[in-house]
């Protein structure tokens, strides 16, 4: 050091200056300055996007996210009714529950300051307690940023020129690792479970799948499930619809994880060794069932195993009703599904294949033979499409083509198909015809987007070139004079705003009429139930309204001896529903015998 | 007899003035160090506020009779010195503010003004706390640093004057101009051990925060120390209306007073706003070098005059 | 004359200790015959309670880890958990990563330049460079969402991309500070007192520094060129032009100077990163947080902080749930042994000022 | 860039393999060594390393809880400032009476992890004189890092939790009881963690 | 005598401003909350303007800013500093830890609840509570005082039993004096 530093003096003091420069004070509370776009304040809820799947309060490490009912919040479905709040007491403002909250109701606010002198003040239900922070969102996550999978992991199909060829199923199913990956994506949230009207324990079984237990998945599936193959394969799978992770992306692919773990299980031995279930000891009451639908065999299935001494009477060669006869096999090879009945043989359940009901054996002898009867019918009848000509040759039911198709025949379509319908059966019947060698047409009278039908099932028609044709209405089908079907004459039709609020209805455009010249028209407008093998006496005890049996919420109809289930009782008419009835049953059933 | 009772409400007044300018200065410091410090600062009242609430507070806790002592010694050693400084001049302010004043007061003054200072100390060593006892035992070192050459300031301008009596000092200064022109070497030296006595900037190491917590009054809250802060404002004034007084020949009204000790004010407050402190021995070490041969320097120009 | 000697409890409500904790003295006059650290003020059981979280969850809780900076906890982590998991980072992220680093770290060194002169009773400097520091915080506040708890890196790259004109806001900060550093030179540096105070303060042993396990500043401080960001680049620090600090005199003064150089290379630094960064993705999604399982394994991560090496050990067993998080802050050496060897023989009034030479910082030594 | 020799990762290796008989070292990746030994040979290879290979720098020193299989592992991590290479050194020491050599007249910051570990997993150090509280205070229950330390409950059992927020509901539950579902138990623990 | 009613109600009002415009903070850094009061008190926010400052000793202060989580270890020295204080006194309580727990709800080492052990005048939320929501904290107090509603020290006096069945419920080792307050 010199002598002395006379930098070391004057540079600080030169530093006095700054004086005279403006302060750089934020003067809060006289202005406040605005928080950044993304800053994490309090939350904001969203009361309406909330679906209540509480993956929030899960992923909470502070536990600072309860789950509660409000007074004005119903559930219903695809939505639990409860709504996050916030102990402010434990949040740390990381935001981690913005980022997963798969339907993005769950945001961050602008709001930075919360004070109180009162210490149960900070229990802060977003979206109620500030009604204001819808306006001053900041830090939201969008399908990007989310820690929610969106994207479900793809499906490996058969190539669209090869799946014509044959009758092999098209969907090649997940390898393991892509199971878990898939079944990884699940948030556990139970809103599917509700939807499935066999309340399988879907977050349960997906998230054995995704830990690799796959036979603890398996045997959660059977916990009320006995087609759990088959439902993988072709359920109406109403759970992916309320899925949390379809709000913003895709559901988890439920179905196909079933069928990922059900065909872990390659033979009905291996599956009865994994299920292992615990068969209660013969108690003495017999039970009959009158057709071995879904409904029939989840009945029969669970009845055997609570030690009821059970027989199924069944019309056909093979047991599953329309699951068997109903479904094409590129969707439902033969083999998964006798797997599956193979192994309810083997823990007891009695089949009578073969035997008509009402032809072979009288419903009469059941009803007296047994403790109590189980309907499971279903609807084997087709509707008539309705139209002009349709007595013509060549014009058939889907459902008929698929029978015969299934039992092994091969018809002869001709060149040219007209399905017409929009149901899965629809789609089932032009996808057959293709198979058959036909070229295929599906008139349906809305648009693609309203077909009742999978999109997946219609994907797949797109796939195999069947040609769509939507807002087209067939008015009459064209024979020659061996009444074979020549052609079919439809009109085109727009769409119009239904003045009720429903939904938009097709109208006829006028002068739009056409012909188009086919080989088979194939109607897919419906079924219905075919009740001849009751007897007036029992048609007269058993309530029978517009085609179907009414059953109180124990499916025991009007005899209480007779409990029914599957497509002739309930509307929504698909296997689950079935499947649902028949495991409804079961304990209706061991409550009214064993009481 | 009026006489006397002129003097007493003298007292008074000039108390009352040196707490209301002494705590003024106390906050427009803050301002001014604040603004240097890029920032707003508390309002110029603010250690008004600050006093009154300390007076408002309870001051339960009692480490024994001696605490009592200490704040008292210090606000009557502030109380005396302010006495014994002529704060105004000047005919119509004259009886008011002239206060008492005698031959020898400046050396009377010089102990005095130690004399708060063993007061605090005692009673700060009645608290056990050994963060005030270290602070007090800085705080003492540090005196003896800035007094030598403070004295040696005083000295010169006695040798220089020829009295030792503040009101003679300004009755030279009214002939010859002020002592800071004709005695600058005493004045330097004075100054600099003026940073000192203030404890700002590089010579707060008796109250250094990140080392003693509060320092000497680390133990006093409440009441005790709303009489620490009151006679603070008091002695700080009183010793910068001195260092007017005898370098700058008093003021003969209160603007003049205020301008007066103000700019001499701004000195160690400026220079602490910018300087970190001095480790204890470090300081004196400083007041032993460049102060205290100014100071002999003074004494030398002084002698020689 | 012997004088009896006293014992002096620095803290732990002290405003000399940098943050909460305690230094037990002995003392002799102003002389220091013995110290002892004490800590455990702040100990939360970070690694136990990372026991109870998963993965993700973990990585909200770590920031908390050291406060001042808390990005080379979030940093190590991060890293950490890529490591045993063979995770790749986008390119993008990386330099996202360095830029929170380096801005963390000119933060950092604000808020120490405030507390090495604030401990020497110079407060101006810290009122200007937390001021400073704060719109380093609205930088961050910007990107990231939060002033002090930026929960931004994460395992797989970063949480969100840079927002829109941030760079241009950056690169401005950087020329602010830029020009400020000049004001701190002449107020800090260039300040007699304040070199008076500083040097020869808090000596270590140049020959015994690596051995007393001295870290970051203090090391370079001392003619040992060590650096993490040179000795084991990660992320993209070996695509960047920077030089370390270098002193020779292994004091305070060596020390201050050392931040004082690298707060400028950390500037250009940023300058950079800005004008190199790549375009494209910036986060490698990770699986469902609740399910996400990490393979077993191990790794020891290290980050240069502002106060040295920062060191992550984690390990997994392969569940949901990391086995074993062991933090290891340059503090945990620096503000036990190594303070306590300094103190010896110090003057009390260089207790604070040694103490913020070193960069203690209790959080992390306590964790 | 992935060529990277990895020679004198290697040449570290190999010198402590030939050195100590018992101990396995393998390159991990560049500039990271790693060895693993009986705990008695332990002070021997730092010693070693510190004054032969280089390694000076304790870089960080470790320990992991295996409960399931009663040991616990001790990890060394060292650095080279020279060659720029981490050589971990790894130990099992077993779980109940642990005891591990004391280092810190090695390293002298080994005390502190010393304490640490004493403290946190209950580890003596014979010979190892260091003062016995650190993080702690009073403590008198397990060590609190050891797996078997229940966090959780120790805090629910200590301090208060505020209420009025018992009126929390799980989803899970919630959907179940309007279902009339009931998940069998053997599927529960599958079900979201409440 | 109405009149001795309003002359108390003219002193209330005085002491009520000095004491709401004069506010010394202990500067006990508890927790990982110290963090925002440097941005707090400089010159960025400068609470200052306020008359807020940080005291050094607890004899001091007015108010004990409680920055976040309590260590059991540092719960002892902070009911120490608070006994220490002189009436009246207030806290802060400062960050959600303080609340319930925060994110250290589950920990081993850390209190839950802030006002189990001493009173509690004012609770600011955040983790980190931002510069702002710090002073909106301290203008609460201020106005909590003006209203003579901050009665911490009263409340904690009164009920000092309870307080003290918490306090040594965590304090294994009671080692304190009895603080004449």
């Amino acid at each position: 050091m010199a002598f002395f530093d006379i930098k070391g003096l004057v540079n600080p003091l030169s530093t006095l200056k700054q004086f005279g420069n403006k302060p750089h004070t934020v003067e809060y509370p006289k202005k406040h300055k605005e928080t950044a776009d993304r800053y994490r304040g309090l939350h904001f809820n969203d009361l309406e996007a909330c679906i209540g799947c509480g993956n929030c309060s899960t992923i909470c490490m502070n536990e600072a996210i309860d789950m509660i009912h409000l007074d004005n919040i119903e559930g219903s479905e695809g939505d639990s009714g409860l709504r996050p709040r916030v102990d402010n007491g434990r949040c740390c403002w990381c935001a981690l529950c913005v980022e997963v909250c798969p339907t993005g109701s769950l945001n961050m606010t602008k709001q930075d300051i919360f004070i109180s002198s009162d210490a149960d003040a900070f229990l802060w239900t977003p979206g109620v307690s500030n009604p204001e922070g819808k306006d001053i969102l900041s830090f939201t996550s969008d399908e990007k940023t989310s820690l929610s999978l969106f994207d479900r992991v793809p499906m490996p199909e058969m190539e669209g020129e090869e799946r014509v060829k044959s009758f092999a199923e098209t969907m090649l199913y997940y390898t393991e690792e892509a199971a878990r990956e898939e079944a990884s994506r699940c948030i556990s949230c139970s809103l599917c479970t509700e939807v499935c009207p066999d309340h399988m324990h879907i977050p349960e079984y997906i998230n054995a799948i995704a830990r690799g237990e796959d036979e603890d998945s398996i045997r959660i599936i059977y916990d009320n499930n006995p087609l759990g193959e088959m439902c993988g394969k072709v359920c109406t799978r109403r759970c992916e619809d309320v899925c949390a992770l379809q709000v913003r992306g895709d559901a988890v692919a439920i179905r196909w994880l079933k069928e990922y773990a059900m065909s872990r299980a390659e033979t009905a031995d291996i599956l009865k060794e994994i299920v292992n279930p615990d068969i209660q000891p013969a108690n003495g009451k017999k039970i009959g069932i009158v057709g071995g639908g879904p409904a029939g065999l989840t009945a029969g299935y669970y009845l055997a195993l609570k030690g009821f001494d059970v027989t199924i009477f069944e019309a056909n060669e093979y047991a599953g009703g329309m699951v068997m006869y109903g479904i094409p096999k590129y969707r439902l090879p033969m083999d998964s599904l006798n797997k599956q009945i193979d192994y309810m043989k083997s823990i007891g359940v009695k089949i009578q294949f073969n035997t008509k009901v009402g032809k072979d054996i009288s419903f009469d002898d059941i009803y007296k033979n047994h403790d109590a009867v189980f309907v499971g019918v279903g609807f084997q009848k087709p509707y008539n499409i309705g139209i002009d000509g349709e007595e013509a040759n060549g014009v058939i039911p889907a459902v008929s083509l698929l029978f015969d198709v299934n039992s092994g025949k091969t018809p002869d379509l001709g060149h040219k198909v007209v399905v017409i319908g929009g149901g899965n059966v629809a789609i089932d019947g032009a996808r057959v015809s293709r198979r058959l060698g036909s070229e295929v047409v599906i008139m349906y009278r809305r648009r693609v987007e309203d077909m009742p039908a999978d999109w997946e099932e219609i994907e797949g028609a797109e796939v195999e070139a069947v040609d769509i044709m939507p807002q087209t209405i067939p008015i009459e089908i064209i024979s020659d004079e061996n009444n074979k079907v020549t052609g079919i004459k439809y009109l085109k039709a727009e769409m119009k705003a239904d003045a009720g609020g429903g939904r938009p209805r097709p109208v006829p455009i006028e002068g739009s009429e056409a012909i188009m010249e086919v080989s088979t028209v194939i109607g897919a407008i419906g079924q219905e139930a075919d009740y001849s093998f009751l007897s007036d006496e029992y048609m007269n005890k058993i309530e029978i309204n517009r085609g179907r049996m009414v059953v109180n919420d124990q499916q025991q109809t009007k005899d209480p001896k007779i409990f029914a289930g599957g497509d002739a009782v309930n509307r929504t008419a698909d296997a689950i529903s079935a499947i649902a009835d028949g495991y409804r049953a079961v304990k209706a059933i061991e409550k009214w015998l064993m009481k | 007899m009026d006489e006397f009772w002129m003097k007493i409400i003298g007292f008074v007044a000039t108390v009352l003035l040196a707490f209301v300018v002494g705590a003024v200065y106390g906050g427009l410091v803050r301002k001014i160090i604040a603004r240097t410090q890029n920032r707003i600062g508390p309002p110029w009242y603010q250690n008004f506020i600050d006093i009154l609430k300390l007076y408002s507070k309870s001051s339960a806790i009692n480490h024994g009779f001696m605490q009592h002592i200490a704040p008292a010694m210090a606000i009557t050693a502030s109380v005396t010195v302010l006495m014994f400084v002529p704060v105004l001049t000047g005919d119509g302010w004259f009886p008011w503010f002239e206060n008492l004043n005698f031959k020898g007061d400046l050396i009377f003054l010089v102990y005095m003004m130690v004399f708060g200072s063993l007061g605090m100390a005692l009673g700060i060593g009645q608290t056990g706390n050994p963060n005030a006892a270290i602070g007090v035992s800085r705080g003492l070192s540090m005196m003896v640093g800035y007094e030598i050459p403070f004295v040696m300031a005083l000295v010169a301008l006695m040798v220089q004057t020829e009295t030792t009596s503040i009101t003679g000092l300004m009755e030279y200064q009214d002939q010859h101009g002020w002592l800071m022109f004709s005695s600058p070497f005493a004045f330097i030296a004075a100054v600099m051990a003026m940073l000192g006595m203030f404890h700002y900037g590089p010579f707060d190491v008796a109250f250094a925060p990140s080392e003693l917590a509060s320092g000497p009054p680390s133990e006093f809250g409440g009441k005790y120390l709303a009489l620490m802060m009151t006679s603070g404002s008091i002695f700080a004034f009183a010793k910068l209306v001195l260092f007017v007084d005898i370098f700058m020949n008093g003021a003969s009204n209160l603007i003049i007073l205020v301008i007066k000790t103000l700019v001499l004010y701004m000195i160690p407050v400026l220079y602490g706003a910018v300087s970190p402190r001095y480790r204890t021995e470090q300081a004196i070490r400083y007041f032993w070098g460049w102060p205290t041969f100014f100071g002999a320097l003074a004494i030398i120009f002084a002698i020689y005059y | 004359m012997r004088e009896k000697a006293t014992t002096l409890y620095l803290g732990p409500q002290h405003p000399g200790i940098t943050g909460n904790m305690m230094v037990k003295l002995k003392v002799e006059g102003d002389t220091i015959q013995s110290a002892s650290t004490h800590v455990g003020y702040l100990h939360r059981g970070f690694e136990k309670l990372m026991e109870r979280r998963n993965w993700l969850q973990s990585f909200t809780i770590l920031c908390r880890i050291c406060v001042p900076e808390p990005d080379p906890n979030e940093e190590n982590f991060a890293r950490a958990v890529e490591s045993i998991e063979g995770r790749e980072v986008p390119e993008r992220a990386k330099w996202i990563r360095a830029m929170v680093l380096e801005l963390a770290r000119i933060g950092t060194y604000l808020l120490w330049f405030a507390g090495q002169s604030g401990s020497a009773g110079l407060y101006t400097m810290g009122q200007w460079s937390i001021g400073d520091r704060d719109y380093i915080l609205d930088l961050f506040e910007e990107l990231t969402g939060g002033r002090i708890y930026h929960m931004y890196i994460w395992p797989g790259g970063v949480r969100r991309d840079l927002p829109k004109g941030f760079k241009d806001k950056v690169l401005q900060t950087m020329d602010y500070l830029e020009k400020r550093l000049v004001q701190y030179d002449k107020l800090m540096f260039d300040n007699t007192i304040f070199q008076k105070r500083a040097k020869g303060i808090g000596w270590i042993d140049p020959a015994k520094a690596i051995e007393w396990g001295v870290v970051g500043a203090p090391l370079r401080a001392a003619g040992i060129a060590s650096d993490v960001r040179k000795d084991d680049p990660y992320e993209i620090y070996d695509k960047l032009d920077f030089e370390l600090g270098h002193a020779t005199t292994s004091d305070v003064w060596g020390r201050s100077q050392v931040r004082r150089f690298e707060i400028e290379q950390s500037i250009n630094m940023v300058r950079q990163i800005m004008d190199k960064m790549p375009e494209g993705e910036y986060y490698n999604r990770i699986p469902n947080p609740m399910k996400w399982e990490v393979p077993p394994g191990e790794a020891y991560v290290k980050t240069e902080s502002a106060r040295g090496e920062f060191g992550f050990y984690v390990v997994s067993d392969g569940s949901n749930k990391p086995r074993r998080v062991h933090v290891k802050g340059p503090a945990y050496v620096h503000a036990v042994t190594l303070l306590e060897d300094l103190l010896k023989g110090a003057n009390i009034s260089d207790v604070s000022f040694i103490m913020n030479s070193l960069g203690t910082c209790p959080p992390e030594i306590e964790r | 860039m992935t060529d990277i020799s990895l020679e004198k990762e290697q040449k570290i290796a190999d010198e402590l393999e030939r050195t100590f008989p018992n101990l396995t070292a393998r390159v991990r990746r560049a500039r990271r060594v790693m060895a693993s030994l009986e705990k008695e040979l332990i002070p021997s290879v730092l010693v070693h390393a510190k004054d032969n290979l280089g390694f000076h720098h304790l870089s960080h020193m470790s320990v992991v809880d295996w409960i399931e299989d009663e040991h616990f592992e001790m990890v060394y991590t060292l650095w080279n400032h020279e060659k720029r290479v981490q050589l971990t050194i790894k130990t099992m020491i077993s779980r109940d009476n642990a005891t591990m050599a004391n280092i810190d007249t090695i390293w002298r910051q080994a005390n502190t992890y010393q304490r640490e570990m004493r403290e946190m997993f209950g580890i003596e150090f014979p010979g190892f004189v260091g003062e016995k509280d650190f993080l702690l205070e009073d403590w008198d229950e397990m060590p609190p890092m050891r797996r078997d330390f229940d966090t959780m409950e120790y805090a629910n059992k200590t301090y208060f939790s505020r209420p009025g927020r018992e009126d929390a509901q799980d989803v899970r539950d919630t959907i179940s009881k309007r279902n009339g579902e009931e998940v069998p138990d053997f599927a529960k623990k599958y079900s979201r963690e409440k | 005598m109405p009149n001795d009613k309003n002359s108390q109600k003219i002193v209330d009002m005085i002491t009520g401003f000095a004491r709401s415009n004069s506010l010394f903070m202990l500067a006990y850094g508890t927790g990982c909350g110290d963090i925002e009061i440097p941005p707090a008190m400089t010159s960025r926010y400068d609470w200052e303007r306020f008359g807020y400052r940080k005291m050094a000793t607890p004899r001091q202060a007015d108010v004990l800013l409680i920055s976040g989580y309590l260590a059991t270890k540092t719960l002892k020295r902070v009911i120490r500093s608070y006994e220490q204080m002189q009436e009246p006194k207030y806290v802060i309580g400062f960050g959600s830890c303080t609340i319930n727990g925060g994110m250290y709800w589950d920990s081993y080492n850390t209190i839950n609840m802030l006002d189990h052990y001493i009173p509690v005048d004012v609770y600011i939320n955040g983790c980190m509570p931002r510069p702002e929501a710090v002073m909106s904290g301290l203008f609460e107090l201020q106005e909590m005082i003006k209203r003579g509603d901050a009665n911490g020290a009263q409340k904690y006096r009164e009920n000092l039993e309870w307080y003290r069945a918490n306090q040594k419920k965590i304090i294994k080792n009671w080692k304190m004096p009895d603080y004449n307050w």
